[in-house]
């Protein structure tokens, strides 16, 4: 019993939920910014799909993971476009619109497969992926637990984290974010002071896109090597429930992220101890347990931005 | 809608006309299952069968990938329809439809893979099914040895006596492999510490890759796939941690050359083959079950690679005996974790 | 005097030819068509005889308007998917071909079974979008519809006429249980319904395996692993081929419950109290809480309504089709009843219409990738894009000023 | 779906039709050429016509109101000047040279500033955060906050503004925040200042204080344009005045030089009258709605009421004076039924109802007509007979054990339509499209349909023209005179004094002061509510 706890609760338990947790990190601070500036975004999912396959097929076409991951970007805001020229410009409501983006982005994964590789299932491997590039950071890397967790890791997990800081300082200090909050609470106000909504609207999807296209990225070509059809398998989806659990905040963001990553982790580990063994079912519907939990419990505190999910228009002809 | 109709009729024939355009070599169809191609599993080992039938010249290949349950009917009969001379329907979930099919096209041979009929069986309809545990003992021979007794043999081996597997969902072929694998393991090494862990999903690579490195932590240094996707997650871990992997359904030792020891061989390419050979010998017999396992020789498990200078010949001994054993039925190789006394 | 005669007569005509029209045409014997035709035009008759030809014009015209907008955005997607198809080598005339002869003709029947749990589905999702809610774990209650069916399918040992009205029952109670803790949690905690429903769905299918080993799914019998047992006799859904004998022998009469639900939801919608209830509090819960509507009960209402319609579903399937329980079988008929109550706009009626639409494209889909092999993922594509310009209002709005900008300027 | 519910606040000022009438032309005696200046301007909406050939005049330093009744294109007018609307016609100057704004920002960077009915403020954000959007001091993307903390606290206290630069906007009151509104102008340098409808929300004092800043602001050269409905500010404030009518300019006059019935008559179109208040009633011994010491939490958690007592008598309106954000809202949901009365008791007819739920008080006799007729009377996209129906669903002759008998509806529906004269299509008529006043008046007419004997009114006439006004005050009154109890809350005191027989003012949550509105005066009234203010200010 004792041993198999220490058999559980090692450092590598933390390294795995930072792995298991990094995509949902970035998708939900892609969220995070989308809904600040106003517009509900569950289309996540198919847009860090999206991301996965360009970055993989890039990467695979170029040779080089570092294109790749520019090609996973790309993917994803070209297709983070699309979404924001139905929701914004379209006026389609947004949940709506969302839903749809993933249907496309299923059709589109698996066609192109179909189109370029003339196979399905998983792409041609890539030579060399980004995990290649791990990169320990001097001194800290070598710190205790965290080192290995936190500054012992591949490029997008550093990503991740920054991501996470940059945009919690951009929120609290800079004009871009001042604008976001804006836009969100309060679109006509925003307007009526000489900048556009949809313009900034169109900037939050579009980072919703970029850090969705990494994300998708770190999981074809950073913690594998090419592409398989559904590899995001609900995670966009997670990362919604994690930035509403996160009250709308960066850091909130990245703690419910975290949390979730390392609930799953310590499933698996719990798992494979023996510990326990009733059907492993048992554990696996944990994480959608405790994203209920969460999103019941935290969401009480947390304010969604006022106009979220709500359309814009100045002069309301529709009507 | 009329109009419509009639045009679709209009089109619908013209070009039926042109698919029907025969050519001299038989034409062998297969439906997949709603997984479709690329499950790395048995939908890739049947098509992987055609194509070698096909390379070989013996016949035209055309697969359709069934979208959903309500699709198997329609492709079943309309592959039949197409002219194919044997339809393969892959997976269990078609088994009461490819017997409807089989009943429907007397003249077309029809082929279930992972089906085994009970009561009357129609003279057209093959029904053919696996003893996974086969195969998964075998690997659990070469696993059990490699991971004590011979650990020094490779760098990618840490002596510490566990080994892992990582399981898709919970479903009996998959926990037919698990069992046969522990047991083989067990034979040769009855102090050997198997861990496994089911991800609950043949889709997540991410997955995959996390549940076999919480074997590696926990010192396994060889782990088996059993999860079809997600596996690839195993052969990912397997690299990037610098263990052994085995493969599962087909050999996947081209997806990490220098991590696959060996794949557990579930002979759905073999037997696809076996079956258009005789259709094309016309030794082809309807109305049977064939359960293909070592006797066979449709299971089995993958040559090492260049691995084989590593495995020492008590292994390869060992296996060779296994198998004869198992086909003399010497050794009753369990099928579910229950007959190993495991509980879930 | 004579014309309330002459009107009854032609309205009872209309109905004696439509329903076996429509039932026969559903079981692909396609000169049903001709039935329905007949009852169009007694329909017609009886308007024009009460309402008077400038009316009726009035309402065609209104009706063709109404149908122009789908009609075009279903035409321009199949455009942008032939174009697709173009540019990545495939030719879309022979695919269309395909598609449209596959679906509509050789495969109807599947197109049918396809659209059957559609229909459910989305209305589920139609009804809690009334009530201002997304339901977006259909799938779950689904999953809970289908274990329910197969338990009972299993246990029950009555004569049909009490043991299918009883399963359908009790699947319908546990779709709604399924979304008590859901609506709870909105009404107590304001936790979205998207994010928790969904939550449940993934959480049902998860723990789905279990029930299955519990019943059948033995790992030593090679027939039907990862499946239940079938079901008895006594539960499983009559056929159309007990009547009809050249109807496919798989088609059930599913289909015809679920017509006959969604008449039923819209009615429910439009002339009960309730459904009144409900959209008032869709549309504005403030409002209706001041007048003493209890937003709280109309939202558990909807939620729970919306959860048992989604659960007959999965019964549905159960009894009529599958007759056991699989190993993740949904071909996602909750994800997808989204798809159609959107393109539907919660219409109950239009939903049957969509769903048969959807399940055409699926079913032809198979037709085109088996005759000329062009992928069916193009189908996935081409519905998105018919959601995409069906929802776009603003699009066209937008596009016809342009017109008549255009026109205006020439 | 949904998204419809969130156009409206862009709705303003699209009713009403034309009227053609000839233009008076600007008086010349001026010399001074004007700042500002638009010529012909039209604005056409899908709908309708907002404005026809509108042409004015402003110059620098002068204070110039622009009269009409709601829906006579005043506000369109505005947002045409500050480039929120395309105009379909026209042209508009600035110191004589031709100018076109495509944005807001255009129009900022061109010197003008503008005030909104519904403020344009981020509740979420500071003050400085506030005022800085949109013109932020940055280094590099960095906002300098303490570089805009300064400047925006030396504008307040140029302007003796009393604004904490660090108050959450949503904190403040709403005379503050107008404050902060102008203030944004202000830091933006503006020359021409655009007021629409800024009494609207204001008591007395705050009127009289913002009066004088604007003066102040006017005679250090900012010309100023006051948008309003209310003639004794054009009188108070404005140098010269416009009047328009239904999009179209009905008049130019020099306020000195004007009587109000004058402008009364231009801006309806006719004479207008209204009716005397009944002679003062003392509180009655047998009310029928009486509060003891209640006291009610607010939804953003502190105590709002703070044992607030009052009661009204069967035959009279009781008007509770008293300025926003002193518990009116509290006292509101209290009295619908919405918000839990932690202390004290709400007596109806001698039944103790405090605990009672909304239902059980609407079939009990009590009617509500609230404040936000859009967002709490109305389902806006519901049909007229849809609309009168919500809340009596369960009752016949409409409901027939579950079903809804829609004949009776559309009857009951018509009848209404008929006797409170709303002006529309059809009782199937979407109730989004009506005109504010008409949509009070379906919502008087399902209150009164129901014969309450309590009937809660709460900014009954806001932002309604003199029309429409006038007809509710007479319902109200009819009301009361058949013997219901009428409360009356609102923050406009000419409101409560046309309309109350007894006036009672609410501050911090309690009733200070209660007198017979025959026996008291506005002075008094304001007095009261006042000193509550400065209170909260200190």
């Amino acid at each position: 019993m004792m041993q198999a706890l220490a058999m559980i609760f090692t450092p590598q338990l933390l390294e795995a939920t930072i792995r298991l947790s990094t995509p949902v990190t970035l998708a939900s601070i892609g969220a995070m910014v989308c809904e600040r500036t106003g517009v509900t975004n569950i289309a996540m999912e198919g847009i860090m799909l999206m991301g996965a396959f360009f970055a993989a097929a890039v990467g695979y076409a170029t040779g080089s993971p570092w294109l790749g991951l520019l090609g996973g970007i790309a993917g994803g805001m070209a297709f983070s476009l699309l979404f924001a020229w139905a929701a914004v410009t379209l006026h389609i409501n947004h949940v709506v619109a969302g839903a749809i983006m993933n249907i496309l982005a299923f059709g589109f994964t698996r066609y192109f497969m179909n189109v370029f590789y003339h196979i399905q299932g998983t792409s041609p491997a890539l030579p060399v992926t980004l995990h290649n590039y791990k990169y320990a950071v001097p001194l800290l890397g070598s710190l205790p637990v965290i080192g290995p967790a936190f500054f012992n890791q591949t490029p997008i997990v550093y990503m991740s984290l920054v991501a996470v800081i940059a945009w919690a300082w951009i929120l609290a200090r800079t004009r871009l974010g001042l604008s976001v909050l804006a836009a969100g609470e309060h679109p006509m106000a925003y307007e009526t002071l000489g900048r556009s909504v949809p313009r900034i609207r169109y900037f939050g999807v579009l980072m919703s896109g970029l850090l969705c296209g990494i994300a998708g990225s770190f999981l074809s070509i950073e913690n594998s090597n090419s592409f398989t059809e559904g590899m995001t398998d609900g995670r966009g989806f997670i990362a919604l429930a994690a930035n509403i659990a996160g009250g709308w905040r960066p850091l909130g963001c990245f703690l419910s992220s975290f949390f979730f990553g390392f609930v799953d982790a310590l499933q698996l580990r719990v798992q494979s101890s023996g510990l326990l063994r009733i059907p492993s079912e048992i554990f696996l519907v944990f994480p959608y347990v405790a994203t209920i939990a969460a999103v019941a419990g935290l969401v009480r505190g947390s304010r969604p931005p006022a106009a979220v999910g709500k359309d814009f228009t100045i002069e309301g002809e529709g009507d | 809608m009329k109009r419509a109709l009639v045009l679709a009729i209009a089109i619908a024939v013209v070009l039926t006309m042109s698919v029907e355009a025969q050519s001299a070599k038989p034409l062998v169809a297969m439906t997949t299952d709603t997984n479709g191609l690329g499950d790395g599993s048995f939908n890739d080992g049947v098509y992987a069968g055609l194509k070698r039938a096909e390379a070989e010249g013996l016949c035209t290949v055309k697969v359709v990938e069934a979208h959903a349950m309500t699709d198997y009917v329609p492709n079943l009969s309309g592959l039949a329809e197409d002219g194919a001379k044997l339809v393969f329907g892959v997976g269990a979930l078609m088994i009461e439809q490819i017997q409807e099919a089989a009943k429907g096209h007397p003249n077309t041979y029809f082929a279930g893979i992972d089906h085994y009929y009970g009561g009357e069986i129609p003279p057209n309809l093959i029904g053919i099914s696996y003893r996974e545990q086969e195969a998964g003992y075998l690997a659990g021979i070469v696993a059990g040895y490699m991971t004590s007794k011979y650990s020094k043999n490779s760098p990618l081996l840490n002596g510490k006596n566990v080994i892992g597997a990582v399981l898709g969902m919970d479903i009996p072929p998959v926990e037919r492999y698990l069992a046969g694998y522990i047991a083989g393991a067990k034979s040769v090494n009855p102090t050997v510490d198997v861990r496994y862990i089911v991800t609950g999903t043949f889709a997540d690579r991410a997955k995959g890759k996390e549940a076999s490195i919480a074997l590696i932590d926990q010192g396994a240094d060889i782990v088996m796939q059993i999860a079809g996707l997600t596996g690839m997650g195993v052969l990912d871990a397997a690299r990037e941690r610098h263990v052994f992997a085995i493969g599962a359904d087909v050999d996947q030792n081209a997806a990490a050359p220098e991590y696959v020891l060996t794949s557990a061989l579930k002979g759905t390419t073999i037997s696809a083959y076996k079956a258009i050979k005789a259709l094309s010998d016309g030794t082809l017999k309807g109305g049977q079950n064939i359960v293909y396992g070592l006797a066979e020789d449709a299971i089995d498990i993958a040559p090492f690679h260049q691995f084989d200078k590593i495995v020492p010949a008590e292994v390869k001994d060992a296996v060779a005996k296994a198998k004869r054993d198992i086909i003399s039925g010497k050794i009753k190789v369990p099928v579910s974790l229950a007959e190993l006394g495991i509980k879930k | 005097m004579k014309k309330p005669v002459l009107q009854a007569g032609l309205l009872t005509a209309a109905l004696l030819m439509a329903l076996p029209g429509v039932v026969l045409y559903l079981a692909s014997y396609f000169w049903g068509a001709w039935l329905l035709l007949g009852a169009l035009c007694m329909l017609t008759a009886e308007r024009l005889l009460t309402r008077g030809p400038a009316e009726v014009g009035v309402q065609a015209r209104a009706l063709l308007a109404k149908a122009a907008m789908p009609v075009e955005g279903i035409c321009l997607a199949l455009l942008i998917g032939a174009a697709i198809m173009a540019v990545t080598g495939h030719d879309p005339i022979s695919s269309y071909g395909a598609l449209f002869y596959g679906g509509l003709v050789k495969n109807w029947d599947v197109s049918v079974l396809n659209a059957t749990p559609l229909i459910f589905t989305a209305l589920a999702v139609a009804v809690a979008f009334h009530g201002g809610l997304f339901n977006i774990g259909a799938e779950g209650q689904y999953y809970v519809g289908v274990i329910v069916a197969t338990w009972l399918g299993l246990m029950l040992r009555l004569p049909p006429i009490l043991s299918l009205p009883l399963i359908f029952l009790a699947g319908a109670l546990a779709g709604a249980l399924a979304n008590v803790i859901p609506a709870w949690l909105k009404v107590r905690t304001g936790a979205h319904e998207v994010v928790t429903t969904m939550m449940f769905a993934y959480a049902v299918a998860t723990l789905s395996p279990i029930f299955i080993r519990a019943h059948g799914g033995d790992p030593s019998m090679t027939d039907h692993p990862g499946a239940t047992d079938t079901i008895l006799q006594q539960s499983q859904l009559p056929v159309f081929k007990s009547v009809l004998p050249l109807a496919n022998y798989r088609l059930h009469f599913g289909i015809l419950i679920a017509i006959v639900l969604a008449l039923l939801v819209r009615f429910l919608l439009s002339r009960t109290n309730l459904g009144f209830k409900i959209r008032a509090t869709g549309f504005n819960p403030t409002a209706a809480r001041m007048q003493g509507i209890s937003v709280a009960g109309i939202t558990m209402a909807s939620l729970l309504i919306s959860g048992a319609i989604a659960a007959l579903s999965g019964v549905t399937q159960v009894v009529g089709l599958d007759h056991r329980m699989y190993q993740n079988l949904s071909a996602g008929y909750g994800w997808n009843g989204i798809s159609v109550a959107l393109l539907a706009r919660n219409n109950p009626v239009a939903i049957i219409f969509a769903s048969l639409l959807w399940g055409t494209l699926d079913a032809g889909g198979q037709y085109m990738a088996r005759t000329v092999q062009t992928p069916n993922a193009i189908i996935e594509i081409i519905k998105g894009v018919i959601l995409f310009l069906m929802l776009a209002e603003y699009l066209w709005t937008w596009l016809s000023a342009r017109l008549r900008r255009q026109r205006v300027a020439a | 779906m949904r998204r419809r519910r969130t156009l409206y606040f862009s709705l303003h000022g699209q009713s009403g039709d034309i009227v053609l009438s000839h233009l008076v032309t600007p008086d010349e005696s001026d010399r001074s050429s004007p700042v500002l200046e638009t010529r012909g301007i039209t604005k056409v909406f899908a709908r309708n016509i907002a404005n026809k050939d509108i042409s004015i005049q402003l110059r620098r330093g002068e204070i110039v109101a622009i009269l009409g009744e709601n829906g006579a294109g005043k506000t369109t007018l505005m947002n045409i000047l500050f480039g929120l609307y395309r105009p379909s016609g026209g042209e508009i100057f600035l110191d004589g040279r031709s100018v076109v704004f495509d944005s807001p920002r255009d129009a900022i960077r061109n010197g003008l500033g503008m005030v909104h009915q519904h403020f344009m403020l981020v509740p979420t954000l500071t003050v400085t955060q506030n005022i800085i959007l949109g013109a932020e001091p940055v280094r590099f993307g960095h906002i300098r906050y303490r570089e805009a903390r300064e400047k925006v606290a030396e504008l307040a206290g140029r302007y003796h503004f009393g604004v904490d630069p660090d108050a959450r906007v949503e904190d403040l009151s709403v005379g503050l925040q107008q404050r902060v509104e102008i203030l944004k102008a202000l830091y933006r340098n503006a020359r021409i200042l655009i007021l629409d409808e800024p009494t609207g929300v204001l008591t007395g004092i705050e009127v009289d204080e913002l009066f004088t800043v604007l003066k102040r602001l006017a005679s250090q050269g900012t010309s100023i344009i006051v948008i309003t409905h209310k003639l004794e500010e054009v009188k108070r404030l404005s140098d010269r005045v416009y009047i328009l009518r239904r999009g179209v300019m009905a008049g130019e006059r020099r306020t000195s030089d004007v009587q109000a019935h004058e402008l009364a008559s231009l801006m309806v179109g006719r004479e207008v009258v209204l009716r005397g208040r009944r002679a003062g009633s003392e509180a009655s011994p047998s009310p029928i709605l009486a509060a003891h010491e209640l006291e009610v939490r607010s939804s953003r958690g502190f105590m709002a009421l703070r044992g607030c007592s009052f009661a009204v008598g069967p035959g009279e309106i009781l008007g509770l004076a008293g300025v926003e954000g002193n518990g009116q809202k509290e006292l509101a949901d209290a009295v619908v039924g919405l918000a839990s009365i932690e202390k004290g008791t709400l007596v109806f007819k001698g039944q103790d109802i405090s605990r009672w739920g909304v239902k059980k008080r609407i079939m009990a006799g009590m009617g509500t007509v609230p404040q936000d007729r859009r967002g709490a009377g109305l389902v806006l996209p519901f049909s007229i007979e849809e609309n009168l129906l919500i809340g009596a669903s369960d009752l016949p002759p409409f409901n027939r054990r579950g079903f809804l008998d829609f004949s009776a509806v559309r009857r009951n529906g018509e009848k209404l339509m008929e006797s409170f004269d709303i002006r529309a299509p059809g009782a199937a008529a979407s109730a989004s499209t009506l005109s504010g006043g008409n949509q009070q008046k379906v919502i008087l007419a399902r209150e009164f349909s129901r014969a309450p004997s309590f009937l809660l009114v709460c900014q009954p006439t806001r932002g309604l023209d003199v029309g429409a006004t006038e007809y509710i005050y007479g319902r109200l009154r009819d009301l009361r005179d058949a013997g219901a109890a009428v409360l009356l809350i609102s923050m406009e005191l000419e409101e409560i004094f046309d309309l109350s027989d007894r006036i009672a003012v609410l501050h911090e949550g309690r009733v200070v002061f209660e007198k017979p509105a025959s026996q008291t005066t506005q002075a008094e009234v304001g007095e009261y509510m006042i000193r509550g203010l400065a209170e909260t200010r200190g």
